[in-house]
């Protein structure tokens, strides 16, 4: 039951991009389009998952010390793998990526939920977190993406590697191809953490004013 | 009567005003602009004029639905998204489709102004934002907008366009040699030649500019060194000075758009720190950049660094006697 | 004292399992990336030269000499097919707009071009960097003979407002289908 | 390659664990943990009401014993005895939790208005300006810089141009205090509810054209409270609270209503009025 | 000479680690809302930088390319620099513990700017040899810095301004990244080594 | 050589319409309240109600060193003696009399018959009982001002004839038709302070002014009349003294610290009355204009006469009246009806209509740096605004704010309408009020 707790968390309301707003550099890079998010993100939650598990099942054998550089090749390990393999078996979306999947090891998300809970939690919980938020970074690099591959590209769901050509949404002559570049991924991001602000203020008055309602009628 | 139970008015000291109002200045530089808009609507034809309307109405039209929107106070009337709707036609090429006006307006005012809190607040100048967006994000629709500038020639031929090149770009490509370029004085100073809207016409631009000074909007001091910098440089790097001050949008840009009170230091000194950093950036990109023009470019880059600039130097008061160590 | 060696120890254990585990993985991808960047490599050939089947690398020594001292040729390959050989492809590089374009041109015996493709380049993006798009790279394949720009009089269609660039990859192709003919003999 | 990798790694790991180690003997530094398990008990509004910068400024004035457990207004008596726990001592025996209460009852139709201000929007500038836009030079302005500064939002402007408090939200952190230029508003426990609410220190009699709920030191409160709670200060009848039974009539007596039971309505009193 | 200035140059203002390169987003978003903060970040990022830079050309060219250990890089660097760092933090905090409380949280955090391992790994990408990786890792760290210094000072002028709620923090500060991202941009495709006449 | 002037500054509409008017001498009124000050707190009322008065008899005194004797205008009978809300909104200790309308003299009313025996203390004293304040509108005690702390010399006397504020004409009225008196009042203060030099400053748009006191000071050894350039502040005593001597006072101190004395040209007038005629500070000019006044004038007034009975007396409102301002409209205060009696420092009634008194529509700063410009203290009045609007008094004063003197050209200037001058009013507050802690 907890550990669904920690995993339903990452997803939305600790959300590491959206609320904790770490991890922005390879989100930046790997929302370009929605194939690469879904690598970038699986590649990071592959790597949160298994450094959770070896950092919260070694925790208390790491003395507090020296705990960032152990966390770090923990992290650092997992990452090589995830980058030798994908230049193996995912070479179009490993050159996209490029410098970034090295640079997983230093996405603030994973080295923070290594200090912030796998350090202090269980090895379920700290599992159900790792996937949590692995996720949660995933879908927000998706919803990024989703906004910035067609308005970059005109097209949406391209993959070369898995031979998607996408699909036309709109005439690739009016596709701003400045979204395609880190700057089109602070504007988006901005406007998107804006949006969600937005929106959550909204439903909290709206909550409160009910609340408000129901507290006169009584 | 009602107003007179309520008692008289009290406010703090002054009790008197100038005339002069922040919409006023905005009427003014809109006129000071109005030569050279008419310059390049005579020199590049109708699918100017379009642009130019385009980009004056659609800026006030975006300013006003986000507003309504956002549910702001609407400020469509201090006549600061007129002005920008106006330099982003400007600064766009003249027959490019005026979808791209319109969106880059769209930009100038969302992002560029109204999210930072709307006039006064920006950190950059929204005209440039939303030019500079449109250029990066269709160079090739941009680059078919430069047309030739052929005065009634252009409008005889309508909406068909013949596509020109800039001088600065031909410069770059190697077209032209970098020394003796005086063949293009005459057409850079009047106007018939390819570039943007409101960019071409020296003449025009400066007489905007003298109203300017006469009407007290602007000093002398960025404008001038701005240019002396990027005419120095050009001396030093063996490029024709001349050119390098007339071609581009180099005086539209140091007269209109650098001394955009929002976005440069107000303290003396920082505004030549300002300027001198415009010169630099604008003629390095000129020559080593991948850009034919780096005047919207220098713009922004030196944006970023007002705040900093401003922070320091220190401020004399009056009477205050400085140590000497 | 304890502490020293506790903590050394202890890092130096999970640096050695990492190492390990890196070493294995390492040892298994490799192989894969290897075969991989080679079938890569192969296809581009094949693409600029699709008569052939089999690339024979051409030594530097002999591709200097073919090349006459020319600046940015990068490697040769003579393409066979059922042991003759069909053509040639260099992957030369050339000044663009914003840095160099790198480049592959095949060209079969008859001097005909055959395909070029833009292996990297850094030009101005939605611009210069069309060179590596169909519309433009695809127009050299069947030419012949020293090619140039419509603009120049020739037979290829610059990309509007990046002229450089559209020269740069033209130059590019005629260096390179200049080594061509003197690898094969022309 | 394997034994390769296994020995600058493990090479590595030895050299820095044990750097890391040494470092840590040498560089030790001394470190409160009171202060973090303070830390961790302050409610982390950083609110400043303390007088300290932030709820850190605060965990270490307390661990270092420089300022009382009972310290932070906003987490009250619950947060001030875990910090009392803590820190190992017994806590001081206080009062109740102290609500903000507006000392003034002239709101509109009540106090007049002699002109009309405009101007910068802060209670302060307003009464700067010629001493203010109200009759009287003491009551509430009703602009609303306590409702503003209020970091709770406890606090909104009432339809009689006055502001009021939510008690729900009010944690009496005093900033609502420190804001009104004019003094107007104090704390209060509920064990201190009768109030004369008026701070006019205009010259006796004071006109009741100005306003209709000034207190014009007719003194019938004090002449009529049965433990003499009420006395005179100045221009303005007090309660002292400590003598104060709650009986309701002062309340009841006052011929301008300008003595309030600031906690509920008055038939809290045990005299009804 | 003119070789290593073009490429200080060009790790500065080209190849801006922030702005072009998008590493350090995290550090120059969070440290950059009050300015002297900003500022001792600024002078933490450049030493690091610099020295990261150093030790892990050593690494690179002293351990892992002879022994053909590469795909060991990341690791091994990693580790270089977070030992680093922890050392550097505990210097800071015996010497100057007010330093130490400006850059709170943000000081082991460097470890994760993608800036340092970033330069690292581009270092050996390029080529460059001991002095170029050193002044190449100098340069990233003074560009960061330099934009970062920049956006504070913007922040703190933007304090006062009447921002939309929703804007308010985070979104305006990602939006004004974009802004000077698209600034930055003028400067792509530099030809530095025209400007030093190479 | 141009016409000596200050950095900074503006030329605002000038408005004198009571220029030409000449001047009305005020009917004893019917009733006065006369302020007690500076500050009321600690005053002795020496004329409790009942009492019966004098013109010239004293009614309150405080022994203290910055407060003066206030002396009753008018003959007459007490009525009441209690604070009161004075125009400002402090409160002030105000003595109000019903006139007997006889304006019988209080014995020993006389004027001095040997200036030159006197000693610079002996004059000091009788200048401050004759209740002398500085006439310009800060009210700051002259014989304060001509007590130099030991060991400060002073070289000269600059007499402020700097009247910059649009609106008034009493000083410049004062000056043409009193330039003898000026000129005499000009010499005995340079006897209190022991210097041999004066400049009486004078705008350059009052020639008649600038011409009648040449003419008086050819009598006098030392006297100079400077004709400077008409800008506003002008008439900022520190404004003045760089302006006639180029010298600048550094911040926080006072004109004597750079050798200079400043007195109003009112303050001199009145100093001179009181050598010559024996009586005390109890009337003044004071100009009533404004759109709303039917016929602008300056005014000779009793101090304590209310300020309805001087617009009746110019013939009452005019149109819809929006604004009574005490004082000019640049640093003057707007207070809320005309039933306040004027003090020892109202120079000026100005009155305007309520179109014109409406507020203009404020709009954000667009940073253009006019305030920065105009600032004649050299301070950055748009930082200390955004800083003080923030409620970053901390800031603000870093910024100097507390040596803004609140002349208001930068509110003036302000394209966007902003209250700059209000704003940086409460960070000075604010400045002042730690200082003091």
């Amino acid at each position: 039951m907890s550990a669904f707790k920690e995993f339903k968390k990452g997803l939305w309301a600790e959300s590491p991009t959206f609320a904790m707003l770490i991890g922005m550099c390879p989100a930046m890079i790997s929302s370009t389009a929605v194939s690469n998010a879904v690598g970038m993100g699986l590649a990071a939650t592959f790597v949160l998952v298994f450094s959770n598990l070896f950092i919260s099942a070694l925790r208390n054998m790491i003395p507090d010390k020296i705990r960032i550089p152990c966390f770090i090749v923990v992290i650092a390990t997992f990452v090589t793998i995830v980058d030798l393999s994908m230049a193996a078996y995912l070479p179009d979306l490993h050159r996209i990526l490029g410098v970034f999947v090295p640079l997983i090891v230093v996405n603030c998300i994973i080295l923070a939920r290594a200090e912030a809970f796998a350090y202090k939690n269980g090895v379920v919980d700290s599992i159900a977190d790792g996937l949590g938020m692995g996720l949660g970074f995933t879908l927000a690099v998706i919803i990024l993406a989703i906004i910035r591959e067609p308005i970059a590209t005109g097209k949406i769901l391209y993959a070369k590697d898995f031979g998607f050509e996408g699909i036309k949404l709109i005439p690739a002559k009016f596709a701003a191809a400045l979204v395609d570049k880190p700057v089109g991924g602070f504007m988006t991001l901005g406007f998107v953490l804006a949006s969600i602000n937005g929106i959550t203020s909204r439903s909290k008055k709206a909550k409160q004013a009910s609340a408000a309602c129901a507290a006169k009628e009584v | 009567m009602d107003m007179s139970e309520k008692g008289l008015i009290i406010t703090a000291a002054p009790h008197l005003r100038d005339r002069v109002a922040t919409p006023r200045i905005m009427q003014v530089v809109f006129i000071a602009l109005m030569p050279a808009a008419l310059c390049g609507v005579y020199f590049f034809g109708p699918w100017a004029a379009i642009n130019l309307v385009v980009g004056v109405a659609s800026a006030v039209l975006w300013e006003y639905a986000i507003q309504k929107i956002w549910k702001f106070d609407i400020t469509i009337s201090d006549g600061s998204a007129a002005l920008t709707g106006l330099l982003v036609a400007l600064t766009l090429p003249p027959a490019v489709e005026p979808w791209v006006t319109a969106l880059a307006c769209l930009i100038a005012i969302g992002p560029g102004k109204i999210v930072f809190g709307g006039l006064g607040y920006n950190i950059f100048n929204p005209a440039l934002i939303g030019r500079t967006f449109a250029a990066l994000s269709w160079p090739s629709v941009l680059s078919a907008g430069y047309v030739a500038a052929d005065g009634i020639t252009a409008w005889k031929r309508g909406f068909d366009v013949v596509a020109s090149a800039t001088p600065l770009g031909l410069l770059k490509t190697g077209e032209i040699g970098a020394t003796s370029l005086s063949r293009f004085y005459g057409p850079l100073f009047f106007g018939n030649v390819g570039g943007s809207l409101g960019e071409t016409s020296a003449i025009a631009l400066l007489i905007g500019a003298l109203f300017l000074l006469f009407a007290g909007i602007i000093t002398l001091r960025i404008p001038l060194v701005y240019l002396l910098t990027t005419a120095g440089l050009a001396m030093l790097f063996n490029q024709d000075p001349i050119f390098h001050l007339l071609s581009g949008g180099l005086i539209l840009g140091a007269f209109f758009m650098a001394t955009d009170y929002v976005t440069s230091p107000i303290k003396p000194a920082g505004q030549i720190v300002y300027a001198v950093g415009l010169g630099i950036f604008t003629f390095m990109i000129r020559m080593f950049g991948s850009y034919p023009e780096g005047v919207a470019f220098s713009i922004l880059l030196m944006n970023c660094f007002v705040p900093l600039i401003e922070r320091f130097g220190a401020q004399k008061r009056f009477g205050e006697v400085r140590n000497r160590a | 004292m304890r502490d020293f060696i506790r903590y050394g120890a202890i890092l130096t254990v999970i640096c050695v399992i990492s190492g390990v585990s890196l070493a294995f993985v390492y040892s298994k991808t490799s192989v894969i990336i290897e075969a991989r960047q080679a079938k890569e490599a192969m296809k581009a050939m094949a693409v600029v030269l699709p008569s052939a089947t089999d690339f024979e690398p051409i030594p530097a020594i002999e591709l200097s000499a073919a090349s006459g001292g020319a600046q940015g040729v990068v490697e040769a390959y003579l393409g066979k097919a059922a042991g003759s050989t069909v053509g040639a492809i260099v992957k030369v590089e050339s000044a663009g707009y914003g840095g160099m374009i790198t480049m592959l041109v095949g060209m079969d015996t008859q001097g005909v071009c055959q395909g070029m493709q833009v292996i990297s380049q850094s030009e101005t993006p939605g611009l210069g960097a069309n060179v590596k798009e169909e519309p433009f790279y695809g127009q050299f394949a069947g030419k012949k003979g020293v090619l140039s720009l419509v603009k120049e009089g020739g037979q290829i269609d610059g990309i509007s407002g990046a002229t450089i660039s559209s020269k740069g990859a033209v130059a590019g192709v005629n260096k390179a289908l200049n080594i061509a003919k003197a690898l094969l003999g022309m | 390659m394997i034994v390769n990798s296994l020995l600058i790694l493990g090479g590595m790991g030895l050299v820095f664990g044990v750097a890391l180690a040494v470092a840590a003997k040498l560089l030790a530094v001394e470190h409160d943990p009171k202060v973090d398990m303070i830390l961790g008990v302050l409610p982390g509004a950083n609110c400043g009401a303390c007088g300290y910068p932030g709820c850190n400024g605060l965990a270490k004035a307390i661990s270092e014993e420089k300022a009382p457990c009972g310290s932070c207004l906003v987490g009250g008596s619950s947060v001030a005895a875990k910090i009392a726990e803590i820190m190992g001592v017994a806590l001081e025996a206080g009062d109740g939790p102290k609500f903000s209460r507006l000392m003034c009852a002239g709101g509109k139709g009540i106090a007049k208005d002699i002109a009309e201000y405009k101007g910068i929007d802060t209670c302060a500038a307003a009464n700067a300006v010629s001493g203010g836009f109200k009759a009287c030079s003491y009551g509430c302005l009703g602009i609303g810089s306590c409702v503003r500064e209020c970091p709770f939002d406890a606090m909104y402007m009432g339809e009689d141009g006055l502001p009021k408090i939510d008690d729900s939200k009010c944690t009496g952190c005093g900033k609502c205090v420190s804001v009104c230029p004019r003094k107007l508003l104090a704390l209060r426990s509920a064990e201190e509810p009768v109030n004369v609410v008026c701070c006019s220190k205009a010259p006796i009699p004071k006109s009741k054209q100005d306003c209709s709920a000034v207190c014009i030191g007719c003194q019938i409160c004090v002449k009529n409270c049965p433990t003499s709670a009420i006395s005179m200060n100045g221009t303005v009848a007090v309660i002292d609270n400590s003598k104060c039974t709650k009986c309701g009539i002062c309340v009841q007596k006052c011929p301008v209503k300008c003595i309030h039971n600031l906690f509920g309505p008055d038939s809290d009193l045990r005299v009804e009025a | 000479m003119k070789e290593l200035f073009i490429i200080l140059l060009s790790t500065i203002l080209v190849n801006n680690y922030m702005l072009a390169r998008i590493m350090g987003t995290c550090p120059f978003i969070g440290v950059s809302n009050q300015f002297d903060t900003a500022m001792g970040m600024a002078a933490a990022v450049i030493f690091v930088m610099s020295l990261a830079a150093a030790v892990t050309w050593m690494v690179q060219y002293y351990l892992l390319v002879p022994l053909g250990l590469g795909f060991l890089q990341t690791v091994s660097f990693i580790l270089v620099i977070a030992a680093l760092v922890q050392l550097i933090e505990m210097i800071i905090l015996k010497m100057s513990p007010t330093l130490y409380r400006a850059l709170g949280i943000y000081l082991p955090l460097i470890t994760t700017n993608c800036a340092v391992l970033g330069v690292a790994v581009i270092n050996v990408r390029e080529g460059y040899n001991f002095i170029q990786a050193v002044i190449s890792g100098t340069g990233g760290g003074i560009g960061f810095s330099l934009v970062l210094i920049a956006m504070a000072a913007l922040r703190e002028k933007l304090n006062t301004a009447p921002i939309a709620k929703s804007f308010q923090g985070f979104p305006l500060a990602l939006i004004i990244t974009a802004q000077m991202a698209m600034a930055f941009l003028g400067f792509s495709g530099f030809n530095l080594e025209k400007l030093f006449g190479l | 050589m141009a016409v000596r002037t200050f950095v900074g500054g503006i030329h605002p509409a000038q408005c004198k319409y009571a220029c030409d008017a000449g001047t009305v001498t005020a009917p004893v009124p019917a009733r006065v309240t006369v302020p007690v000050g500076p500050s009321w707190v600690g005053y002795k009322v020496l004329a409790p109600k009942g009492t019966e008065v004098k013109v010239g008899q004293k009614l309150a005194d405080n022994e203290g060193f910055m407060c003066v004797p206030t002396h009753s205008p008018v003959s007459g009978k007490v009525v009441d003696a209690k604070p009161y809300r004075a125009h400002t909104g402090l409160e002030f200790l105000g003595i109000t009399i019903e006139s007997d309308g006889k304006q019988e003299l209080c014995e020993g009313i006389a004027p001095v018959e040997d200036l030159d025996s006197m000693t610079p203390e002996e004059i000091r004293n009788v200048i401050r009982e004759a209740g002398m304040l500085g006439m310009g509108g800060a009210e700051f005690p002259t014989h304060v001002k001509l007590s130099l702390p030991q060991g400060v010399k002073v070289d000269t006397v600059v007499v402020n004839g700097g009247e910059c504020e649009p609106y008034l004409t009493s000083d410049h009225r004062m000056m043409t038709e009193k330039a003898d008196k000026v000129v005499h009042g000009t010499y005995i203060v340079m006897r209190s302070v022991g210097v041999k030099r004066a400049i009486i400053g004078v705008e350059d748009n009052k020639p008649d002014a600038i011409a009648a006191l040449t003419a008086a000071a050819g009598k006098y050894q030392g006297i100079e009349v400077m004709p400077l350039k008409s800008s506003y502040p002008q008439g900022y005593e520190k404004a003045i003294i760089k302006a006639t001597l180029g010298r600048e006072v550094p911040p926080g101190a006072l004109p004597f610290s750079v050798g200079v004395v400043v007195v109003n040209v009112g303050t001199a007038a009145a100093i001179s009355d009181r050598f010559t005629t024996g009586l005390p500070l109890i009337k003044r000019y004071v100009t009533v204009s404004g759109e709303a006044v039917s016929r602008p004038a300056t005014v000779e007034a009793y101090i304590g006469t209310y300020a309805s009975e001087l617009v009746e007396l110019c013939g009452g409102v005019k149109g819809e009246l929006g604004k009574a301002i005490f004082g000019g409209p640049m640093m003057g205060v707007a207070v809320p009806s005309l039933d306040f009696p004027i003090t020892k420092g109202t120079s000026g009634i100005v009155l305007l209509g309520r179109q014109q008194a409406l507020f203009w529509k404020e709009m954000p700063c667009i940073r253009c740096g006019r305030c920065n410009e105009v600032c004649p203290m050299f301070l950055q009045p748009s930082e200390i605004h955004k800083y003080a609007l923030a409620e970053d008094m901390a800031r603000a004063e870093k910024l100097f704010a507390a040596d803004c003197m609140e002349c208001g050209c930068c509110s003036y200037v302000c394209p966007s309408k902003r209250p700059l001058v209000q704003s940086i009013k409460l960070a000075k507050q604010y400045a002042l009020a730690r200082r003091k802690k």
